[in-house]
């Protein structure tokens, strides 16, 4: 980063972004490539997915980050925001002890789900699972989980003795999950930077019902029109072009040993999206 | 702005209807919040007198100490906590960890030192002939410093409050200790007013946080004309 | 019962008591007088515990009280304070006075019983229920007495009790210290700057001045016989004159500015010295001419002032150096005594007290 | 349990070294806080004084809506100035959300009940003969104010301490308003030491949060020995 | 100067003052005397704005000072008042006198001379630099005055201003009052429960008793002319006899319960009366048989007390009713008086003072 004798003259960018994306310190990878190129300054808050959304539709941020479909979809058509790019995806994994009393290792999720259900149900000693519950990407992504599984969340799930909300981020749920040697859904970045100091492990972290897919929207300049517009456009297309699509797909292979992120940019097909999301620079 | 006003109603309506969810944490809040500055009071006010009165080397520095403490956050009182308590933590074995019992010991730990602190205030303020007229009447040291206490009660039941206003408005210990959970049992739970106040803004839900924290605003003001009824007494 | 020994007290660089040496004798009462700001309340403090000597030793039944901590307490128990400006208990004015008896374990009837008993000796029957801090000056000073008094001390320590008071209460007040001695034999110090209370309440006194007791005795060792100028005048003798020994056969003669004066003294030939005179011990007549029979020192002068009080006035008469008499008001109108007048002033050489001059 | 002593030797090497980063974020703490504490103390110990002194019908209802209001969440005082000055908030215009500027007003209001409760029970310790004495002398009544609270100072002072102690251990609102940003420049940085702990504890480091934590209490110690320098004075 | 018209003040339910009505006159000593608790530190402090009456009117300079708020600064800025209990600043003794000045924006040399010459008139100079809160009872009293009388008030109001002092330090306060009355023309209005210091140092005083002013006068009025038997003994007049008036020819004779005694009165046969006679004024004389030449009364009677008192001792006679007298230590021990001796009382009628009994 160059350091700037006249602020005043930049421009600042404003990304809200949801908590587990911000955690893994992508971001903080990628903006001083940005600042550097556009000679400007981004400026980036976390919070829950509602809250980051929150922010967005008040018109406090330029650009909005999250991994919620169906959210995306409401904010979009609200006309709250336009222009949404998909630029990586990963998966969800299911995590618990090793010792796996409901027996899940292997399954695909929706069957680890129905497998949990059923052991909680019979009161098998050891299976307790930790929701999030506090309505982030994450949380959707369960909800929809216990959904494909032919579960009705709010009476089947909500109340039971095995299943437990946490109520907080997702490091504080792998914390809990960890203490009470439980189940949880997490996404894979938190998990890994928890890894080491947790004795759990990833049970199922394959099948379609884990994709986790980011994308960046520019918010609308129609109803905000003093928002950064330009700058929310390089940003973006900043995202989906080649150079930083290589950038995501090898982030964290040096910490971890294996990649956070994958680059959604060849992969629309598999993860559901059109090839205009992640190809298409904004105009 | 619509949001405020939205948040009153709503903390009218979840009042008058006594919303069973709402109630539930409100009076879990209450109950550790309450119990935390009790405990804490028993500490901190011998300790506050003790340390008033003494004459022991250090004496200044101890209070410089206190007062730095005042600035300890919350969220790192709550790992210390974390750290003892978890299953790995000398005391894991008493399986603490997200229990209610867990915040009460956190939020106590919180509030000492501004509760030691604002009682050595308290006491310093006490007229040296009081203190004078107690020691000449043959008080032994508790009968001294139940009476030293008792002339400022005032300004000690005034750190109460301000101990309990701390604890009940807490929230980076609770929820690294307690969790935020909303289980099925009351007893399990440990969700209360700060942390699904905190949870509701996490979820953009910002008049429902208004209105949990009016919520906690009318418990914390039922609590504060006990005190001061006891005060004026 | 209480013995000081070399007791010293300094503040800082200040030094308040300097070598303060006496003994308090067991059902006495014992009056400390001295100037303001003499130590008289340090004193008292340095006795109940509240502070700690600089140097030396006070021993109260034999126990040194400033090194055998251990019997900190009961030695405290034993004794029972009124300070100078005595401070409520934020409490009505019986709880007040409960304290000291709860603090022993007293159960409630016999606190309620004593509670009334005290508050009628104080003359505050009927205020028990009252809010002890709105009480005026007075009966604050009363209620810290009720309170210091209902434990019953071995030794009572009062620091300027009736300082407060209006005269029907100091007789009051008086009254119940005198009583209290003879009845319960309790030992009773306390500190004054009337000399006059002193005298009527105490066997023996000490005039503390600075840093040190300057004389111990009987109120009437210390009223007619002053040990030192400084002691003279604080106990109110108002003429003090300064003068020389001249030898002379059987009573001395001093000179004092030229003047002979006839007094008995124990000092020798050209000592110098001070005569100290009572007010009381001087007569004015009027100038009349010839020679009055009389074996003592007869001066004239001239009235300079005429002054009222109390009951009496005070004349004072240039005659070289001034003296002041005291007169009821009656006479001075007989005499026609008013400023300018020439008198005769006599006194005996008998009322004339010497003192060694430093 | 060796996090907190790997916390404990971080902290020492961060503050050995001077860590840029570290020392960016605890200059930054200390700028906010010191400030807010600051503008904090000119409405708190007036308003205090004035509530103290004053005569006025509801005086007690007031000094309870005060005591009460030390139980408000740092997360609500962050969303009520959230929605003031959000871009749609009536404020917006001025473009303070997510500046160190937001933070100071939101510790500000944070502190500003608990300074004013806390310098009441200060002023009212003062022997009322004192107060009468400045009358009988002709203060006028910024006179009698400002003498009182230098005869209070010690009192006035703890207030102030605790006052800096809420605001630079609060997180709540500073997250809400201030977005704990880590950008280029200083000046539009808004991480300050709680959020980059609750930052590193959301991440799981937990000696780093503990090291942070450290760094904390080491400036709260400096603002508390320079308070307590002036009190003894 | 300062006019009070039926000023009263309630505490709740107890009535302290309940019609004071008396007019202090600029440039007056003016002493406010009565027992302790009959509020004479409200009444000061009601002067003062300090606190407000429930009833009746103040008026200092024809202002109504509790009803014209807009002027209460500049009323309060003429008055300088020193309290019963005084306070100091938590600050040294200079700045603690500095203060008036300082909220009366006078420049520091003027500050600093002016602090010089209070301390030394209130004979603590040099203690400028002290921590006032470590001063003793009688030198903060000091430094209290001095805090007062620097401002140059043109109303002095003083609460017991000598309660904590010795009689060294008294009479230089005393001294020190007259001299700012008599230099600066200052208006003092102070309290005391020292009837001899009210005598000392008033042009009038008034008597506070039962919450209004039982009497208003000169010194000399009061305490030779008290108006009511409670007066009477406040002022200090031990013997009081009830009697009732039996007409006689020219002088009125009294029957002091079947002893007749002569004295003057305003008051007609049968009326129920107090006979207040001064100890002063009461000769006691040996038992001796025979008649002796006084136009007066003559009681035979028994000693049953002799107390000291100052140099003076109080020699109590049963004649049928107690009655005292002050005699000298020398005459004393010259009538060989003491408990069981059989004397005779005498006393003029001139000498006894009558008052309605109520
Ligand atoms: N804590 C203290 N620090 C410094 N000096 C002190 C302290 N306490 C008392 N003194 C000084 O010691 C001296 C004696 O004080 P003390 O109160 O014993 O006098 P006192 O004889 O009782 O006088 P008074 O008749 O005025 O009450 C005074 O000059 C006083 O200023
Ligand atoms: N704030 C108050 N509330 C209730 N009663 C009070 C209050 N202030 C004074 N009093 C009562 O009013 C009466 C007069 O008090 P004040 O202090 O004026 O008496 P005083 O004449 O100055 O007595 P002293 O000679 O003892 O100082 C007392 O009985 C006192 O208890
Ligand atoms: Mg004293
Ligand atoms: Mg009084």
């Amino acid at each position: 980063t160059t350091t700037d004798q006249t602020p005043a003259e930049k421009q600042q960018l404003r990304i809200a972004t949801t908590t587990s994306l911000y955690d893994t310190k992508l971001l903080d990878h990628l903006t001083p490539i940005f600042e550097e190129k556009y000679n400007a300054e981004v400026l980036i808050v976390s919070g829950g997915t509602g809250k980051a959304i929150e922010y967005g539709q008040r018109g406090d941020v330029d650009v909005l980050m999250v991994h919620d479909r169906a959210r995306e979809d409401a904010f979009l058509a609200d006309g709250y925001g336009v222009n949404r790019r998909v630029f990586a995806y990963n998966y969800f994994v299911v995590i618990g002890p090793e010792s796996d009393p409901a027996g899940i290792k292997g399954m695909g999720p929706v069957q680890a789900f129905k497998t949990i259900y059923a052991a909680g149900e019979s009161n098998t000693p050891g299976v307790t699972f930790i929701s999030r519950g506090d309505a982030s990407g994450t949380h959707s992504k369960e909800q929809a989980i216990w959904k494909a599984a032919g579960f009705n969340y709010s009476t089947d799930i909500q109340g039971n003795d095995w299943y437990q909300e946490a109520g907080t981020g997702m490091g504080a749920t792998i914390a809990m999950t960890n203490e009470k040697q439980a189940y949880a859904l997490s996404d894979i970045g938190t998990f890994l930077a928890y890894k080491g100091d947790v004795d759990l492990v990833a049970l199922v972290d394959e099948g379609d019902a884990l994709l986790n897919v980011y994308c960046a929207m520019q918010i609308n300049p129609e109803k905000y029109p003093d928002t950064n517009i330009a700058l929310a456009k390089e940003w973006t297309n900043f995202l989906i072009s080649d150079e930083i699509q290589q950038e995501i797909a090898s982030f964290g292979v040096a910490e971890y040993g294996q990649p956070l992120f994958y680059a959604a940019q060849n992969d629309w097909e598999k993860i559901g999206v059109t090839e205009a999301e992640v190809k298409d620079p904004v105009a | 702005m619509y949001e405020i006003v939205e948040g009153f109603l709503e903390a009218i309506r979840l009042i008058v209807t006594l919303d069973p969810n709402v109630m539930a944490i409100a009076v879990r809040s209450i109950i550790i919040s309450l119990t935390a500055t009790i405990i804490a009071s028993l500490f901190a006010i011998p300790l506050g007198a003790a340390i008033n009165f003494g004459t022991f080397p250090g004496r200044k520095s101890l209070i410089n100490l206190i007062q730095t403490l005042y600035s300890l956050p919350t969220v790192i009182v709550g790992l210390l906590i974390f750290l003892l308590i978890s299953r790995v933590g000398p005391f894991g074995f008493m399986r603490l960890l997200f229990t209610p019992t867990a915040m009460i010991i956190a939020q106590t730990v919180l509030i000492i030192p501004i509760m030691t602190g604002l009682t050595i205030s308290a006491l310093s303020g006490v007229d040296p002939v009081i203190r004078d007229t107690l020691r000449s009447l043959g008080a032994t040291k508790l009968q001294f410093l139940t009476n030293v206490i008792k002339e400022a009660r005032f300004a000690i039941l005034a750190t109460v409050a301000v101990g309990f206003g701390r604890a009940i408005s807490e929230v980076g210990a609770a929820i690294l200790v307690g969790g935020n959970i909303a289980a099925a049992s009351f007893a399990s739970s440990t969700r209360v007013l700060t942390t699904a106040i905190s949870l509701e803004t996490s979820m953009g839900n910002i008049s429902q946080s208004i209105a949990l924290g009016i919520v906690l605003l009318v418990i914390a003001l039922g609590v504060n004309l006990a005190i001061a009824a006891v005060q004026h007494r | 019962m209480i013995e000081l020994e070399n007791v010293s007290k300094y503040f800082g660089d200040t030094r308040v008591l300097d070598g303060v040496t006496g003994k308090v004798n067991r059902g006495e009462i014992f009056a400390v007088i001295g100037p303001s700001g003499s130590g008289k309340s340090t004193l008292l403090r340095l006795i109940d515990l509240l502070d700690t000597p600089t140097g030396g030793t006070i021993r109260v039944d034999g126990t040194d009280i400033h090194t055998e901590h251990e019997k900190s307490l009961s030695v405290r128990r034993m004794m029972g304070m009124v300070f100078q400006k005595p401070a409520v208990f934020n409490a009505t004015v019986a709880e007040n006075i409960a304290v000291g008896l709860r603090f022993r374990g007293a159960d409630k009837n016999k606190i309620d019983a004593r509670i009334k008993e005290a508050l009628d000796l104080v003359g505050l029957g009927g205020y028990g229920q009252r809010r002890a801090r709105t009480l005026s000056g007075g009966e604050m000073q009363r209620v810290a007495l009720a309170r210091a008094m209902v434990i019953e001390p071995e030794i009572l320590l009062l620091d300027e009790p009736t300082a407060n008071l209006d005269p029907v209460s100091v007789a009051m007040i008086e009254d119940l210290v005198v009583r209290i001695n003879r009845d319960l034999g309790t030992t009773i110090v306390f500190s004054t700057h009337d000399m006059y209370q002193g005298q009527r309440l105490a066997h023996r006194l000490g005039v503390l001045m600075n840093g040190v007791f300057a004389q111990v005795g009987t109120p009437r060792e210390v009223f007619t016989l002053p040990a030192s100028r400084e002691v003279a005048r604080f106990v109110g003798i108002e003429n003090i004159v300064e003068g020389v020994v001249v030898s002379e056969n059987g009573t001395s003669a001093v000179d004092a500015g030229g003047i002979r004066i006839r007094a008995r003294s124990p000092f020798g030939a050209g000592e110098a010295i001070c005569l100290c005179i009572r007010s009381e011990d001087i007569r004015i007549a009027p100038a009349i001419r010839g020679r009055r029979v009389f074996d003592g020192n007869i001066l004239p002068g001239t009235v300079t002032s005429v002054v009222p009080r109390g009951p009496f006035s005070k004349v004072t008469v240039d005659c070289g150096f001034s003296l002041s008499s005291i007169l009821s008001w009656k006479k001075v109108d007989d005499l026609n005594l008013r400023e300018g007048r020439e008198v005769v002033v006599s006194f005996s050489p008998e009322s004339v007290h010497v003192v060694r001059r430093e």
